[in-house]
């Protein structure tokens, strides 16, 4: 059991926890949060957000009953987490850019502080933009598109590497886009989950290289990789 | 600690919490987490003869106090496991329970060949293996059989036959409650020589997506599993605990230790933990103190005090 | 306000939103929480031929997601209902179920009768009276019949028979989700002349009380209910109306607009509503209110463009 | 929904809690409370303890999931009433004592407060003494027993009448103690509800004049009519 700092909600149905504790995380990792004994079932994955030397930040969108639960904790109260999970993003070195749409944009934050040489940051929103503040320090060029489509601003050649954690939508256009470039494409995946450390073949799903699971295998996988045909967000 | 060693089929378990398949992988997940040489038993992830992929679509749903899975038996098959989980299983203390499914009665018999063979070779090497087989004739997510063995009596007495010659392991037979008779279907198996009854396996249940207006589930339907279903299992466990003389593994939505201890006074003789797992990733261990305290606190020395008295 | 009607049995139901027997009382109790005459119908207490005092003990206790109960049909008697009950019943809208229970097929034929005259006078004379009979062949909680004319189609088959050629009112048969083969004894009803279909009723479930050592209900089982079995119940409902002509009223754990429209999906006519007006005194209210949003937000005219569609 | 103006923590495991509303109740009613929304099913049958002119207070003992969720309820908060329900208290005009144990004070207080002449009250706790201080300035006597029996201190012949509410074994104790004497006894008694309303037969329960619904027909009832011999009380 930990202890929550601050809930504080930053939008609309926007929310940041922070949590007390000393963690060892990699940027892209999530944990299994839980704040409630029964109900619902099962634990709740959350990426990481960001670190601090006490504490973790998640920052997560209310949708339904667990995430309602959530935005109800408050200072002082407890919440259960484990993790870190999952393989989280490959440390390349190179030109790199990070795409995140809506509530994805949540493990790049803790992403862009692990670049020595700051990468530039792209952060599209349907209706209102936040948390973008928070990325200034860590962003070479922080680019910021509400209501429009943020992936028209970014001239994919310029990179090696990109980043992206966002709508199945977004990141599949992010793909193509990328498509036949020298450009290498890391993608964060959301998928139920019941166990999160790949005991359970929940979250499995087929990709060109066999099924994969997106608790212990991802959340990241090359976008080469991906089977972009089949459902692969659930 | 109070001693809490339970026997099922001439096996000693160290004490009565085995983790159900499906649930808890071939626990070397689970190791992460915590001792889990400190359990009972582990009956690994439902096996075939060949590799299946599982099905695809949505897996997984919530419900109210349970879950839907539509996983469909996802495993690198018999071959692998016996080649790539068994360096795992040798290390570790529990009974190891191989979880056997399939879709028709070839490949349980082959299955279940393969397994034993293998058990027979590392035993002569004093090496650990596979302690007893748990034929799955129930799961609901495989469409091509699976779940109709496990509705008919008499349909399943042929499997159960069959893998029964088959195999020098102890084997127990995993019934489903979908099954017109649990108690026919029990009594059949200890008339065929099962060793042991594990029950029950998930309810076969559905979830409908008002808004895409299909199933949720490609299968259409999936299996219920977790708290939702406990009073139902636990009426079934002690319905066939009273009719058969063989050992019960119990099961179904068992989630704190007052809940292994009800299937225990229903009869069961262990129990198995499923979608606790998830819900507690350290369940094993705190099912095993929490058992502790209770026998602390009503003076029972053992389990076999309280086993069946209801 | 988009147009509900629904029809089961040649009678008109102006909504899908009918009340399970057993949670609604008479309705009288309800009718001071919220406005009844908007209900599409009402299915009465289990009645029987004679007064019955219920089960001892407790009564009632929470599960995950449900509950569990053990009633034992506690009723005034079907000459009471009439007399009393009555009274209240003529003055309201809804469609009138009388939900009959019984111990023995000289019980249930009586009772019909009883309620068929009492309806055929009251018609007479250009009063409201008891619109359908909801045969309740399930219930878990009543020893001496009860639950076992609900398990085996052969021997329902023999009191929908007998009540069938009792009764000129339109008659639905409630099956138990204990039955051996729900799809089977949907169908014998149909053949037997049933006009509808009423399921589920409970499961068969248990609670043991670790300390006192004893099942909590006297009766040892009790009945399941809530939220926790409606993924069950939905597929049953789903299978039964793939199989029969006849309408189905589904029910089981409906707690929500959107449950509602899952089982009118999955082919149910209209639903009932039981438990979880425990859970919400002005369920009925706000189910209504949740479907018109729904069909609203979907475009939906009528409940026949999605009726079955899975 | 109604507000929640307060809930605190009186003593170990006491909780009072105020709500907003403006509320008019019988002496000896209860409401159905939920603060949750599916999970636990049903909604928990608390006495009302209290009555002012814009808020309504209850008191309860945090012994299982409902109740351990009450307590978590803070300021601002909402939670839903449904009623007053039950029958109450039949108000008698004649020398009366109030006779609580336990959590079952909790009904007396609002209880004591509908007499014009003061009643004696007596209330008796297992090991701690809570809410001792409200009742005084409406008792003609007050009388605090912890650890022991408070019945020893009453003289039964004093009374017309007694209002009792507290464990099942000290009604039947009072019921017992005053047999024969020229006393009317009330007896609130608690039993598991579903509906709370008389719809469900759940709260059932045999009296001397056949079966009685505890929520609608109680939860008070003369100690002469009650069955002693069946367990009311479950
Ligand atoms: C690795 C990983 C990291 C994540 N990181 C974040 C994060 O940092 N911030 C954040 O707000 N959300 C994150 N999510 C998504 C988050 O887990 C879900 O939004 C949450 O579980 C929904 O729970 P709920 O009870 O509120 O909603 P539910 O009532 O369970 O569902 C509401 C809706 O959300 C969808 N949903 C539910 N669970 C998931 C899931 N696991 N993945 C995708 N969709 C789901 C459902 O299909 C439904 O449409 C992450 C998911 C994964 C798998
Ligand atoms: C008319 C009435 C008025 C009440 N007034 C108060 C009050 O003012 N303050 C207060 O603290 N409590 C009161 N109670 C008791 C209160 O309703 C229960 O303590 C509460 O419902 C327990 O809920 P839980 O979820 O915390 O415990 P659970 O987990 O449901 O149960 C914990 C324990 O409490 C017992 N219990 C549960 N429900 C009841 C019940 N309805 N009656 C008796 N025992 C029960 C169980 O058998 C179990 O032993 C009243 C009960 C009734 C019927
Ligand atoms: C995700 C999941 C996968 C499962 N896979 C299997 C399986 O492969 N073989 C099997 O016999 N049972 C399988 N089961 C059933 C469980 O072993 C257990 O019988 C059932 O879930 C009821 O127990 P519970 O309520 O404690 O989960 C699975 C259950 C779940 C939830
Ligand atoms: C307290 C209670 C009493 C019930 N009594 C009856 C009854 O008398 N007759 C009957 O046919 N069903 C009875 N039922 C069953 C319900 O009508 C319904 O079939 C069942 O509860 C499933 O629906 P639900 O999950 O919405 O509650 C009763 C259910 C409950 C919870
Ligand atoms: S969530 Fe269980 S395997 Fe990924
Ligand atoms: S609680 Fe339903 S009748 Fe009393």
């Amino acid at each position: 059991m930990h202890t929550i700092l601050s809930n504080e909600c930053i939008a609309k149905g926007i929310y940041v926890m922070k949590v007390k504790g000393h963690f060892q995380v990699k940027m892209g990792q999530f944990f299994m949060l839980r704040a409630w004994e029964n109900h619902p079932i099962l634990s709740r994955p959350i990426s990481v957000c960001n670190v601090e030397h006490e504490h973790i930040e998640f920052m997560y969108k209310v949708v339904g009953e667990g995430t309602r639960l959530f935005a109800r904790l408050r200072e002082g109260d407890s919440i259960q987490l484990e993790g870190p999970f999952g393989n989280g993003f490959v440390h390349e070195s190179g030109r790199v850019a990070l795409v995140g749409g809506g509530i994805g944009i949540a493990p790049l934050l803790y992403t862009a502080k692990q670049f020595r040489n700051k990468p530039d940051i792209f952060l599209g929103f349907r209706d209102q933009a936040y948390l973008t503040e928070a990325y200034k320090p860590f962003a070479n060029e922080l680019h910021i598109c509400v209501n429009g489509n943020v992936l028209d601003h970014i001239e994919w050649t310029r990179y090696d590497y990109v980043y992206t954690c966002g709508p199945y939508a977004m990141m599949k256009a992010v793909a193509d886009l990328t498509k036949g470039l020298d450009v290498k494409v890391y993608v964060s995946f959301e998928k139920r989950m019941a166990c999160g450390i790949g005991a359970c073949y929940g979250c499995s799903t087929p990709s060109k290289h066999g099924n994969k699971k997106v608790c212990t295998d991802g959340p990241v996988f090359l976008a080469e990789e991906v089977n972009w045909h089949e459902e692969f967000s659930l | 600690m109070k001693n809490l060693a339970c026997e099922v089929a001439g096996i000693r378990f160290q004490n009565p919490i085995v983790m159900a398949s499906g649930t808890f992988g071939f626990g070397k997940e689970y190791a992460k987490m915590y001792d889990i040489n400190k359990l009972g038993g582990i009956s690994c992830k439902g096996l075939t003869l060949h590799p299946r992929k599982g099905n695809g679509g949505a897996r997984l749903m919530e419900t109210s106090g349970g879950m839907l899975n539509s996983i469909g038996l996802e495993n690198p098959g018999i071959d692998a496991f016996l080649r790539e989980e068994m360096k795992f299983w040798e290390t570790i203390e529990p009974v190891k329970i191989a979880n056997l499914g399939g879709s028709n009665i070839e490949e349980y018999v082959l299955g279940a060949m393969k397994i034993t063979q293998d058990a027979e070779e590392r035993r002569k090497q004093n090496r650990r293996a596979v302690d007893m087989i748990e034929l799955n004739i129930s799961c609901p997510n495989v469409k091509e059989g699976g779940v109709a063995f496990g509705i008919k009596t008499e349909v399943a007495r042929e499997v159960v036959r069959e893998v029964r010659q088959m195999t020098s392991l102890p084997l127990a037979v995993k019934l489903s409650p979908n099954a017109e008779n649990i108690v026919h279907m029990a009594v059949m198996c200890e008339e065929e020589g099962a060793e042991a009854i594990s029950l029950v396996n998930t309810f076969t249940g559905m979830k409908i997506d008002i808004y895409q207006r299909t199933s949720v589930f490609k299968n259409m339907y999936a299996g219920l599993s977790g708290p939702a279903i406990k009073p139902i299992a636990l009426r079934m466990v002690h319905e066939v605990a009273k009719q058969v003389e063989v050992p019960v593994m119990g099961m179904g939505g068992i989630a704190s230790a007052s809940d292994v201890i009800e299937f225990i006074m229903a009869g069961a003789s262990v129990v198995q933990i499923g979608t606790y797992n998830f819900m507690n990733l350290r369940a094993g261990e705190e099912l095993l103190a929490g058992i502790n305290s209770y026998m602390e606190l009503e003076n029972i020395q053992s389990l076999d005090e309280i086993r069946g008295i209801i």
